[in-house]
Order: C-alpha cells, then structure tokens, then sequence
C-alpha cells in the first residue's frame, strides 16, 4: 500500500503548482472570467504547452485537478479532458479529436444530463432515429458545461428501449454548429460556461456513432464516476485553501482586542473543517484508484463514498468560512465568497449527497 | 392553557390577510416569492400602501403613528404579510431610527424626522459597523469633533445595507477617546447628501449591491443633530426594544418557504417520480416541519408571555439563532430540490444581461439568490457566536 | 391563546414539587428502586391521597409528569394512570377499577407491544377466540411496563383479520394471576419494572371485552398519543434538571485553574442544550393541547413533532450532560447518569425518531 | 499510489487471522461479540496464548519480546484481532508501563517488571487522574516525600480503571510543591499490596465496575521504584509512543459493529420486514460506511506514511475523535435497532440476578451495556474537548 505520488505524477503537480502560484492571482482569475467565453485562450494554449490537456490516468487527472481547484481555476479543463475526452477515450475516438484537443485547438462539451433526469444518467428522453445514412437527432439537455465554447457536443441518445432503460442509450458526436442544434449560454453561479441544448432534427452521419449501438451506459458511468472524482480533486484543492485562509484569518482578525484564533469555538470549528477535509482526501484517494477497478460493486462504493463526503465537506467548509470570515466573506472583495460558490456547485454536480447515499443504499445486501 | 387563536385575533389575522391580498402588487408578490431582496421602489409603494392603512409602523406608540397592537396582532401581522409575499419594511426607518427617535429624541427632531418617514420620503441607513469595528462596536473610531455649533465628522463605515437608498444615516461616533470604549461614543444624524459624504457599493459574493462602504471626510453635522447626550450614544444603541427580538425568528418567512420547497417538490422529478413522492425526502420535510412547528410554538409562547406581563423570556435570544439556521437551511433545501437547475448564476435587475437570463422552470429562478443572501442572516445583526455568547452568559450567571 | 396554568394546575404543580423537594431526594428514590416491584407503597398511598392517581385530563398530566421527571420518579405512574388507567377511561370501565386505582388499591399495566412489531401498534399477533362464555386468548406480549405488579393487564388482541390490519383489534380485562398468564419480570436500564407476557390459552369471561369488539385501534392510538404526551412532559423535567445540574458544575468545576463555564466550547453547548429543551417544552405543549383535537391529521401532527423534538432533545441533552461532567458523569455516583438512562428509554418508548418522521412523511400530501 | 494491500502484508493477514480463528477460545469470542467488556480471566487466557506466539507486546522492541513489526502489520493484526471478537489487551501493561520502562527504566526494572508482564503474572494500572485533576494533570496533589530509602506516599487517585485487577500501579506523585506545577512530579511504581493502600470501586451508570478510587495512607515505596528522576516524572508520562495514536481510531471495532449492526438489522422487523429492507434504514447504514471506510483510508494514510519514514501526520489526533464518535453513533444504533429489546437492564456478572436475566433474542444482549460504556470513550484518555485544542493549537500556530 502506496500512497505517495511517482516522479510523474510530483513533476505534475509541481508544474501546477508553480503555474496557479506565478500566473493565475486574483486579477487573471478576474481577466479570464471577463473573457469571451469565460476563459483565456492564453492561458488554455499554455496548458496545451504544459501538455495538461492530453492528462488522463486517473492520479494524473486527480493531481491536476486539485491544483486547480486550489488555484481556483475556471477554465474549462472539466468538462474538455475529464467528460468529453474521456468519452472519446473510452469509445476509441473516431474522429481523431483527442490530438486536437491535447494541442488545445477543440473545444468539446459532453450534453449528459436532461431536465427531468436529475442525475439519473439512464433518464434519456433525447432520441436518435435511424436514417439510410445516419442518424436523426431530436431532445433537450440542461446545463451542458462548456456548451456555449464547444466546437463538438458528445451527446447521449436513446437509440431503442424506454425512458429510464439501462440498455438503448448511445453516445453521438455532432458539430456544435449543424443546423437544429440551438445553444442557450448561461454562466453557473461559480462562474462556468454552460447552457441549455435544444437538439431539433439534427442530422449527422453513421460515422457520428460513439462506441457501440445501445450499450453506451456502461461506457457514460466510467466516464462520469471518472469526472466526478476529478471534480471531488478540484474540491480538494478549494477545501485545502479555505481551511488555511479561515485559519490565517482567524489568527490576524482581532474582536474584542483578541485574535480570533484565541476564540475557544473558532478553534474547535476549525478543527471540524480540518478533518471534514481529511476525510474527505482519503475518500477522494480511494475512489480514484478504484476507478480501474474491474469489481462494479466496490467502484460504486469507492466513488460514491468519495462523493458524499466530499459533497458534505464542501457544505461544511465552504459556509463555516463565510460564517467565520463575517461580513467580508458574504462579498465578491474576497476570493473566499467564490470558492464556497464553486464548493457549493460541486456538492451538485454529477449528483447531490442524496443521491449517492441512495445509491450506496441500494447496494447493500439485504 | 389554550392554543386556539381568540375569535378578536382570528378576526384580526382575516382581516389583515384580506388587506393584503387585495392590496399588494402582484408584481411585488411574485419578485418576493421567488426569492429576490425587493427593491427600493417595490417597497416604497408598499409602504405607501401600508402607511394609508396606518399600518406602516406598527409598533410605535399610538401617538406617533402606531397602531397600538399587543405583541400577538404585531405578529400576526407580520406572518401574515410574510406568508403572502408582502416585502418587509425598510427596518432602519421603522424598527431603528424612529423608535430611537421617540425614546430619545427632542420634540424638534421628532417633528422634523418622524413625519417623513410615514410619507415615505426619507429613507435611513445605519452607521454602526467600521472596518475594524465590526460586532465589536466598542472599538469604533468615526472621528466628530465639535467645532462652534458643527461636529466635523471624519471616518469610515462598513457592511452599510442600503446606503445607496438612503437620505439620511444614523451614526455611532467617537466624541472622546480617553475613558472606557463605550463611554465616548455619540449618536448622530447625518444627511447622506452631506458635503465630504462619498459611498461605495461593497458587491455581495452573489453579486448584489446591498453593503456600502460609507466615508465621511470633514462633513459638518449641525450639533441638534445630536442624539441624546455627547458620550452617551451607546445608551441609545443599546435602547433598541427588546420586544423586536421577538420577530427576529421570521416564524412567516420559515413558514412559506418550507411551503414553496414543497411546492418545488410536486413539481422536481427524481428517478422518474416527483421528488414529494420518495420517502427519503418526506422524511427530510417532516423533520422541517418539527423544526417549523417547534419555531412557531416557541414564538408564541414568548409572545403570550409578554403580552400577559409576564416579561420578556431571557431565552428570546435562541429565537434569531433557531429561525436564521431554519431559514438558511430551508433556501439551501430549495436550491438542492432544483437538481441542476440550482447552478445557474441567475441575478435580478440584470435578467436580460447575456451571463445571467433566466434559465429553468419558473419556479428557479430566484432560489440560488437567496439562498446565498440568507448566509448573512447569521452574520448580520450579531452574528451566531455574539448570540451564543449573550445566551450562554445568561445560563451561567 | 395562552400558555397558562390554571389556578388548580398551579396547585398541582405547586404540591408537586413540594411532595418532589421534601421526600423524593436521592436516598428515597435508592429506597424506592431497591422495594420489592421496584416502588415504594408508602409513596403510592401517598399519590393516591393526594388525589394524583385520578388525574387524567391532558395537561393536568403534563404538569404533574414534568415534575415526576424532574425528581426523577420511578414510581409507576405512567404504565398506571396514563396507560392502563387511560385504556379503561376510553372504554368505560365496566369493571369499576378506575375509583381504585385512584385509592392507590390496584395495580394496572397495559400489555400492548409485541416482539415482532416494533412501534406499530396495529401489528398484534396475539389472538382472542370467542368461545361460548367468553374468549380464549393466546399470543406474547414484551415490554409490559409495570407486569411484574399488575394485579389487571389491559391485553390488545387480534379478534379478527390478518396480521397489521388496523380493524379487528381488541381489548380485554384480564387477571394478572388468570391461568395461562406467565409473566417474565425485568427491570429497564432506567430502573422501572416491566416484563415479557405470555397468554397461553387464558380464559376469560365475556365481561373481560373493554370497548367495542374489532374497534379498538382508534382508541389504542389515542390512549398511546397520550401516554405519549405524558411521558414527553417527563422527558422535560429530565432535561430541565440536567441543563440546570450541567450550567452548576461548569460554574463550580475547574480545570486547568478557570471554572469549565470560562470555557466559550462548554458555553455554546450549553446554549444548544436550552435551545433544544426549550423547543421541546413548546412542542409538548402543543402536542398535549391537541389529544382531544377532533382533526386526526392535525393530532398526529402535534404529537409526532413533539415526539421527534423530545427525543432528539433528550439524546443531545443527555449525551451533553454526561461529556460535559467528564468521568463522575459516566457513575453512579451522580444521578446524571440516571437521568441520562431514563432519558434514552423515552426516546425509545412509543416510538423512535425514524419512527415519528415516518409517520409525519406518510401524512405529507403529494 | 496504490491501495491495495503487498501480498507480504496479505499473507500476514491470513495468517493473523488464521491464528485468532484458531486460538481464540468460542467462550471469549461470544462475550465479546455480544458487547461485553472482558473478565480478568478472558484476558488472561488470550493473553497467554499471544504469549506464546510471541504476540502480546507487538509494539515492544524485539530485544524486549516485541515483534519488529511494521506499523502496517501491528494495524493489520488489531484489525483481524478486533474483527474476529479477540479481547484488547491489558492496554496498562503493553502500551504503557512496557514502553515506559523500556525507555525509562533501569536495567534493574527492567529485569524485575518486563518479564512479569510477558509471563502474565503482574498486571499494572494507571494512577494519573485525581479528584481535582482531571484532564488538567498537573493539578494533582498526591504527595511523596522522602524518608531514607522510601517515599512516603499519601493521597487519592480516581478514575482507576481496573485497580481492583492489577497487582501494581504506576502512579504521577508531587515531589515539590514551588515552581510550575509540571515541574514537581515524579514517577512512581508502587505495589498494590502495599500497606495502607486501599480501593474503592466506582460504579458506573451502567452498573459495571470497571473505575476505582485508590487511596494512599503513608504507602512506603522503596527509592529505587522511581523511574527516569525526581521531579521529571511529566517528562515520562508525556512520553507514551506517539505512533500509539495512530490505533486509537478502533477501525476494527468499528468494522465489526457495523457489520453487527447489519447482521441485526436483517432480523428486526420494523412494518412487517426486516429493518434493512427500508429505503431509510439504508441510507442510515450507508452514511455509516461513508464514514468507515472515510477513518480506515484516513488511518492507512497515515500509517503508510510514517512507515515510509515520513513522520507522523500532525493530523493524527483528529483519529481518536473521529473514530470514537463514530463507535459510540454505532453502538447507539444497535440499540435502536433493537426496538424495545434495547430497553431492559441487562448485566453480565448478575446475569442470574432476577433483576437482570438475558431477555430478548440474543443478538440483543450486551447491546445496551455497550451503548453506555462508549459514552466514556469521548471522554477518557484525554476528552475529547482536550483532543480538538490540541488539534486547533496546530492548525493556528
């Protein structure tokens, strides 16, 4: 039993680490979220540079992505290497996307999730019809990340069965620009591209087919157990910096002619977060390297386990260190108020903690 | 022991509820119900609405404007208007300044101030908080010094809501700097418009403007604009009736947003179903409704008890702690019933702006807004811990 | 609306409390668990002089249970007066042991839990056959508070229908010492006697049906709610003595040369302490108040919260109350710990929190 | 990284674990599982047969009977000891007195108390705890003067857990009364037969008798049973093996009571089925294992790294209150499982009492007593009010 990082992976996590701490302060996070699409190009071809974008074992990813999430990074690394590259990855990249997507010159987005799904990924309404030579695309997603930048959406559809079928979904590669696709740009309330997806009769070729025909379910759950831990790193990274930053503000904050460090409550609730935070790094470390796990059983304990307490982590320590920063830390002045909003995003995204002690629940013999 | 409502106060509460159904703009209703702060015009035609009836200020004395209500019909009132979507009432002008005024006030300030507020023309805001003063107000440091019939008054506050709605401010200085904390602390009224007067909008984590920095470089304050005595500013701080702490547990408020999370979860699916059909979610509002009901009863108990003569109950301090967390909790609830369509940024007033329209059901629109709001309910006002702490002093005194 | 004791309630609560601070102290109480049946006889003549064993209106009871909580009184007031005693009430009594269980003359227990049924006071397995001259009943009861002294046990018994119908339940007057009743007596950790009984082919006349044949479940329910109540307003004298004992020994223990009570952790706990005692209070009142509501749903209601409120009040008081005094909590030696146990058995008897929030989620309209 | 176990650390496990399914006597083991503490005598036998294997002071040097065993293995051996129901061993006698005269001792002490406590002859306890020193140990008051070649001890030590089994007592005496109150304390062995030596047992709420009141009237303890010198006893007490916090997370036992708790979940019917069937139930069972395998992965983290030689994590306290919050939430559970069946005062030793006879099914036994006897593990061995300064006091230095 290991838990240290290879040369690799520590020559990784140095090299984002010297990144977030030399180009990317408060005033480039700003600059990159001013941007047209919410991210700098700059910064993205540096990452293609740095090699970042073609990152995708697993530890690989999980270090990267809590470098950035200390860093609190915005661009859309995500939703391009975690979701779409890796369902490209999976489903052998026919379009030859992932060379392209490495020297940063694609934007992809994968359109997942349906407004009456929640997070049920077999909750498929879209629909795919076969055509003499292609297919035919017609549904709606919600909060597709990265969609209003995508130059390519993978897209889910139902190719046979009923709504809410495990078997009958596919996986489908259609240009953000075909006709019938209409893209509704919002921003999340933690500052990401996103949008809404009307697919209306799009037409793609035969060769727009992911993987295999009906079976895509399977391939759609390891891709997202695989971004889900992803994004718990990315909250690791969050976590890491408001626990330090509370403590660091507790110990220069005076009330009532004291630190407040010297509060003996502060102190005991600062110690919770810390071990909320723990916790929460040895789930994530776990869920990670089971993801190549063969046994279905123990991957869907390893992650979502890893989720509900990274979920409930998130909760804890992104609001005690508003609580404990006060009234500075309900305003946009401090960068803490942004990391509880992107802490708040993740403990949805990919599936709330209900939805993971559900899942775990389901799993336990009877 | 009787917890039936008296026939007066059930007639009480149908006619309050009649009154505001029929007379609040259904505009208003809906911007409050989904969850949006109101805004500066919305409340002031409420206010006008509420001031015709006589009901604008409530709880002043009969003979400044007031209705002359037990404690009961103020908060049958105020549920009332909370459970129909009615904005509240600019607090500094209605709960602050004016019972201030009247407690301490000059006949001359009264007549000057008071009358403006039941028109609706003046508009206050609170001058308490300082950077380096924040539940600590002991430690503020707002210079005024008198000079012939002026106090020249130079500082700066912080955490001001509203100041940019504001013609006037009311003010904590320091008048002497020697002695105790406390004991060189004044009270002031300033006009906003005030030469040397500059304001900042402080822009929440969410993207509201609410807090303002507040800077006053030499502004000339006419010494009858002192309240009370020189140096004895806390007294009138310290003044605010306790009887407000009463309805600080926003009982209406906790009230319908665990009905709207309802209402959410009729609608919501989850695997398949409305998210209201699954057990593990009924369970979640039972036990908001405990909490609900345990919030209510609460209330009303400390309420009959004062009403009775019985005092106040030194345990009304747990009132904000247990109805602020309440409330937090439930916006945070109504956010997670929305699945994703809770991660929007969705921000009213730039609705049309391209990074924010609104996105979603109807019913999402504003949840995400205020539920990022509500975590400066345990901050604002004493934050939790100054709570605990009063509490706790009076347990083991 | 108000929230005030009548004058005979105040009297009531007054010689409570007299009868509480003159002749319950530590060593009467030792004295009354170490009697044989666990009570003292001397203390029941005395209860029934004072008149406290024919109270049965609800909030009569609550005051004089909140004050047999605070003393912390094991006598069996509530398996006597507000159980069995409540039973015969509702069903008119027809063997006249209502005027003596107020003389203090008969002991009383109602015999309604079973081993398989948890909280469900519907899931009755014991059976009555109607024979020619009367009933046949045979089934095991557990729990019975007060069995090893009842000289009457009040049985729920299935007269027709299948296992956990609602109709069909029935209620018989039956002989503590009746042929085929074998009583197993214990003690709970809480220092009150009860006992498993098991009925094997008992014989009773036809006289021994109380109430209407098959009907007896609203009744039962109403009768339980009741006792319910009761016990809650116990529960209350518990916490209150404990919050008030724990706020006494912060202000006089020291550690580390301070009282615990400079301590601002010990501080807001105490403070949660109150919050959740003063919530109870008011939803016990509430709940007590609503037992002659006509409107089931709005009975149910009050009473469950009160019941979810009480319970989780009294496990975090408990629990606080015993960290809080440190190692001479975990004893004997203080009567904290007693408290605690008794504490523990409330929140238990009738129902648990997972039971209560069931009930409360089943009547949510969807 | 990798997480999965090196087939040298597999293969020990088989084999721990294939010796304790093999020794373990049925008797201990069913007590055990059932939630009761051990007997003196349980202990004695299974402390035997470790003897015998050589596994009885696994932390010990080798030269001195320990093992040589990685910090990986020692976890991995509690681990199968606790999941297979083996008692704990006398924690007094192998994590304590040993190491300290191991580090401590003279040579002399050493020979004359290591190989008792190997051989299971002598067993130790722990006077540390005085009525007015409770968690704050320099308080205490316990005085040893000096008389020729014997220290005269009078005083009172409480909280003595299994005084009335040890034969000996290491015991925390002031030796001077001026200067810091840490500065005066010595560090003594004493014989529990010494004259004027006398124990009282405290009961706990439970009714078990496991803590003791030790009273020392003019106790002559020759010179030589002072460990390390007079008036640096502090040093010795505060000595114990840091790595040792590294097993107060009870991962074992936590293990098992959750799997307990499952085994009883499938036989107690709530509505007609088995309590695990419920949709509720097993969201409850599944936060359980979230926190489980959250303290077995936070441990291994931490055991990984000091034997790789990078130290202990500083983080290592947070293991003792994590894992015993999480024991004492588990064993409260069972309890509720258990309905009805949790409630009845059931007691091991009085079993034939006719207060307390087994009742229920036998899976709920020793359910309750367990239950109460957790509430001392959030408060013995350092509180865990005392575990979170600690804690706080590296997070803010």
């Amino acid at each position: 039993m290991d838990f240290d990082l290879s040369d690799e992976q520590r020559m990784l996590d140095d090299g984002a680490r010297r990144f977030i701490a030399q180009r990317y302060d408060l005033t480039a996070r700003r600059r990159s979220v001013e941007s047209v699409g919410g991210f700098s190009r700059d910064i993205w071809k540096t990452f293609a540079q740095l090699g970042w974008l073609d990152v995708n074992q697993p530890v690989d990813l999980m270090v990267m992505m809590e470098r950035l999430g200390h860093g609190l990074v915005v661009e859309p690394y995500l939703a391009n290497v975690a979701l779409a590259g890796g369902l490209l990855e999976r489903t052998g990249d026919p379009a030859m996307l992932l060379p392209r997507l490495g020297a940063g010159e694609v934007q992809l987005a994968a359109a997942i999730a349906e407004p009456q799904a929640r997070f049920d990924l077999h909750d498929i309404v879209t629909q795919a019809k076969p055509t003499s030579d292609g297919w035919l695309l017609s549904g709606a997603k919600t909060l597709v990340l990265n969609a209003p930048n995508a130059d390519w959406l993978v897209v889910v559809a139902r190719t046979s069965g009923a709504l809410r079928d495990a078997s009958g979904l596919s996986l489908f590669l259609v240009p953000a620009k075909a006709a019938g696709v209409e893209i509704r740009p919002i921003r999340t309330q933690d500052d990401f591209p996103a949008g809404d997806v009307r697919l209306t009769d799009v037409v793609v070729g035969k060769g727009a087919l992911l993987g295999a025909r009906d079976e895509a379910l399977p391939t759609l759950q390891r891709v997202v157990d695989g971004a889900m831990m992803a994004d718990a790193a990315y909250a690791l990274g969050c976590m890491d910096y408001l626990v330090a930053a509370t403590a660091d503000y507790l110990k220069t904050r005076k009330q009532f002619g004291k630190p407040l460090a010297t509060f003996q409550v502060l102190q005991h609730r600062l110690v919770q977060m810390h071990a909320a935070l723990e916790e929460a790094r040895s789930l994530v470390i776990g869920g990670t390297l089971a993801l190549d796990d063969e046994d279905a059983a123990e991957r869907l304990a390893a992650v979502s386990s890893a989720k509900v307490q990274v979920n409930q982590a998130a909760r804890l320590i992104g609001q005690e260190a508003i609580q404990m920063h006060g009234g500075i830390g309900m305003t946009d002045a401090l960068i803490v108020g942004n990391y509880y909003k992107r802490l708040l995003s993740v403990s949805t995204l990919f599936g709330d903690t209900d939805h993971h002690l559900g899942r775990l629940a389901d799993k336990i013999a009877a | 022991m009787n917890l039936k409502e008296t026939a007066e106060d059930r007639a009480f509460r149908l006619a309050v509820r009649e009154f505001v159904q029929r007379e609040l703009p259904a505009d208003i209703r809906k911007h409050n119900e989904e969850g949006w702060e109101p805004e500066k015009d919305e409340m002031a035609r409420w206010h006008r609405i509420l001031a015709r009836q006589g009901w604008l200020a409530p709880s002043w004395p009969k003979d400044y404007g007031g209705t002359g209500w037990t404690l009961m019909q103020r908060h049958i009132f105020e549920e009332e208007c909370a459970l129909n979507y009615c904005p509240p009432v600019h607090i500094f002008n209605i709960a602050m300044i004016g019972p201030i005024l009247i407690e301490y006030g000059t006949e001359a300030q009264k007549q000057r101030y008071l009358p403006k507020i039941l028109d609706v023309e003046e508009w206050w805001c609170q001058g308490y908080s300082e950077p380096d003063a924040g539940s600590d107000l002991a430690a503020l440091k707002t210079d005024a010094r008198l000079e012939g019939d002026h106090y020249i008054v130079n500082g700066t506050k912080v955490w001001t809501s509203l100041a940019h709605w504001a013609t006037h401010i009311f003010c904590l200085v320091r008048t002497k700097k020697d002695g105790k904390p406390q004991e060189g602390i004044s009270f002031l009224l300033m006009d906003m418009t005030a030469r040397g007067t500059s304001i900042q909008p402080i822009p929440t984590l969410n993207g509201q403007h609410i807090f303002n920095q507040v800077v006053f470089e030499n502004v000339r304050v006419p010494k009858e604009n002192l309240i009370h005595r020189e140096n004895e500013g806390w007294t009138v701080a310290k003044s605010l009736l306790d009887h407000e702490r009463l309805f600080l547990a926003r009982v209406g408020d906790n009230k319908k947003r665990l009905q709207r999370l309802k209402d959410i979860a009729r609608k919501e699916l989850a695997h398949g179903k409305p998210l209201i059909e699954h057990d593990w979610f009924r369970r979640k509002l039972a036990q908001y409704e405990v909490r609900v009901r345990a919030l209510d009863l609460t209330v009303l108990r400390f309420i009959a008890k004062a009403d009775s003569g019985q005092g106040l109950d030194p345990s009304v301090t747990m009132l904000k702690l247990a109805g602020t967390e309440l409330l937090q909790d439930l916006l945070q609830e109504t956010v997670d019933a929305l699945g994703y369509y809770g991660l929007p940024f969705q921000q009213h007033g730039i609705a049309n702006d391209e990074l924010a329209p609104p996105f979603g059901p109807e019913h999402a629109i504003g949840a995400s807004n205020a539920r990022f709001r509500s975590r400066a309910f345990t901050i604002a006002g004493g934050g939790s811990e100054i709570q605990h702490n009063i509490m706790a002093k009076h347990l083991l005194k």
